[in-house]
Formats: C-alpha cells, structure tokens, sequence
C-alpha cells in the first residue's frame, strides 16, 4: 500500500481516488489536505505553451518515499501520498499531488506544505519550459 | 566501472546520457570532477559551481564521498519539480 | 459561475470537479490547495457514530460568501470555492470542502487555512454527534 | 411581526422552531431578550451567556441592533460546522 501511496507516472492522477486510498489508513482521519500543482501559462513573464518533466528514475522515487516517511515521523498526520507527474504536460494540466491526512487540520496543513516544499529541494527532478524562444530547461535561467 | 549519468540541460551539453569510467581503486568525487572537467569543457562552469549536486548510488554526496567500482554517480542541476 | 462555487448541500461532493470548476477561473492557476473535513470515529475520547448537520438557511449560504469574497480581497488568490454538507453523515464521509487557487503556492495554502478556520467561526452551521449516550449537539459538551 | 428563529440544542430546550411577536414599534436585542426569558425561562442561561450570538436578517447583531417589524432574528448556539 505505501507504494501507491508514492508514485512517479507519466499518466494523470486523481485526487479523488487518491484521497480515497489515504483514508483507508484509519476512520480517525478527520483533516484531508491536498496540494495539486498545475501547469501554468505564463512563467516569470514567459508566456509556455507546454511542459516536459524528467526524472532520475529510482533516485527520485527513493526521495519521494523518504519525504512522506519524515513527514510521518515529524508531523501529526495519519498518512501521506505523493504523486508526481513525468514527461509532457500541457499547460492547465496537474503535475504534482499531495495528500495529508491527520486527525486535526493544522497538522495535515503543516505537513502537506512542508512536503511539497522539501520536494521542491530535494527530489532530481527538472522541467523543461517550450516557449516562443524554444525548449529551455528552467534551471538555465535564474 | 563507474557510471556517471546526465540530466536535463548536462545531456544537452555533454550530447550524452552518460559516461562509464574503469577505475582501479575507489576515488572521491573531488578526483571524478577533475576526470569529468578533462573529458567535458563544456561542463567546467557547472563543476565548479555549488549549485550542481553530486549524488552516489541515488544519495546526495560531498566532496570527499568515495566512489567504488559498481557505483553510479548523477550529476544533478538544479531541481524544478513540483 | 460564483453560486456554485458556494453551496450547502445534502449530498457529497466531488473534490476533482470542484478543482475543475475553480481552475476555469485561469489558465494562471499554479497551485491548487484542498482542504476536506471528514467525519471521524471519535471526537474527545467519545466513540461516534454518525453526525447531524444542521445549518441557519440563507444566512449559512451568506457567510461562506462572505468568506469567498474576503478570501479573494486579502490573499493573493485567483478563486476559491466552499461546499459544505448538511444533514446526516456517516463515519469516514466528507463533511466540508474548500478550494483555493493561485500563481503560487503560498497564497492557496494561507487563502484555505484562513477560510476553513473562518469557516468554523463564522458560519451558523451546528453538529449533532450521535453517541452510545444518545445524540448531542456539540457546543452542549464544551 | 418579527419572526425569532431557534437553532440546534436551542429548538431542544424551547420545543419548537420559531417564536413570533408582534411589535408596536422597533424594540432593541436588549429588549427581545427579555421577553424570550420571559416566555422561555429555560433559555435564560443562554440567553445570558455572551456565546449566543444573535443575527438580524441574517447578519451579526449587537444588544443595541435595532428590530423592527418584517424582521427575522435568529439565537445561534456556538457553531461547530466544519
């Protein structure tokens, strides 16, 4: 079950099902926070017609287990997915997804914003921006 | 053998995906980059810059992380996930 | 479009067609930030099992609104949406429902904290916790 | 005739839902409060107690709110949505 409550995939995601599969872990869950990331049209000024997203295959997985299993130990929360999308991604599309779930909100806030956050730092993946201009990676321009 | 692998715009500037080196003794990470720089111009900037992450066997590494036979090595820009 | 985003209603919601609706506002919306109540198997050491809501209808109706509103005025959001359910609900169901908008992530997550505890503060809405005791509404146990 | 509405364990202690008074002129919350106690006294702890809030046409009010006639004035027990 922890597996799927982790995953990196080309497809979609739902938050529903998600959500659902989150739940499972106890009836005292009373706090279900999601944090959905999407693909945006306009980036720092340039306007993106698309996205692409490349990970280290294995790398990036192992971080994402390890995010949810520190989120688990340093927050209140009951349990924790994290779902991140690879490959293209056309703009208004999600990319990212993270479920907390505790018995009070705070924690299940605290918890998902801290996650997405250490995601963002700590998991090799990067994205490619298609712009008028070309294909850019978004590290290349500070 | 090691493998070095490249990500995102690395493999646009080394034109590969990765790179395996023969080693006859572990070495540092300090020693691959000199070995990497020799074999990459292209690559120096990022190199030499803190910005680039060294991960050994999908573990972020520092400097002085020693490198094995069998290891694999990524060369990690700056994330963008999320 | 803006009534629906706001609704009580007796039946469930759908937390991936609210998102869909909300991300109809602009194709600049980055990060989406869900905040679901559901009901829990216990409430202060009580074992629970079911729940009753009841709501002042019209005034109930105008302070989410209200909330929607404000949370637009003060945070940088671009759309929010509040579903609350009424009536009876069952272990494990959801009760509440907020979803907030925007560029970046920050401001979804301090727009859907701000509205959920606003929420709980504001809007004349009433439970009624039914226990192996009988049924209690639950300001009647402080 | 101004229409006062109970809500939640309020309906339980008065045994029904609404209670209206016809009015010769615009009274205060002050005001109907005494005369709910006085028809209600089961309610005249809450009654006291700085957490029933009270609504006029369905906003906040304050003991100095004004009610007059058509009005709908609603006791709200502390709430507990969410």
């Amino acid at each position: 079950m922890s597996d799927s409550l982790v995953r990196i995939q080309k497809e979609g995601f739902s938050v529903e099902e998600t959500s659902a599969l989150v739940k499972k872990a106890s009836k005292g869950i009373g706090a279900l926070v999601s944090f959905v990331g999407a693909a945006r049209d306009f980036s720092k000024g340039k306007e993106i017609s698309g996205l692409d997203f490349e990970h280290y295959p294995g790398m990036a997985e192992k971080k994402l287990k390890d995010i949810r299993m520190r989120a688990l130990a340093n927050f209140d929360i009951i349990e924790m997915a994290i779902i991140h999308r690879t490959g293209l991604i056309a703009i208004g599309e999600d990319i990212v997804l993270i479920v907390a779930a505790s018995a009070h909100r705070n924690d299940a806030f605290m918890a998902c914003e801290w996650a997405i956050t250490e995601l963002k730092r700590t998991t090799p993946i990067w994205k490619r921006e298609t712009t008028k201009e070309g294909d850019v990676w978004v590290s290349e321009t500070p | 053998m090691i493998t070095v692998r490249f990500f995102a715009m690395l493999r646009n500037k080394t034109g590969c995906e990765f790179k395996e080196y023969r080693i006859l003794k572990p070495i540092t990470v300090a020693e691959l980059k000199k070995m990497l720089k020799a074999d990459f111009p292209a690559l120096s900037g990022m190199l030499d810059s803190r910005s680039l992450l060294i991960s050994v066997n999908l573990e972020f590494a520092g400097m002085d992380t020693m490198i094995k036979d069998g290891d694999e090595v990524g060369l990690l820009p700056p994330f963008s996930g999320g």
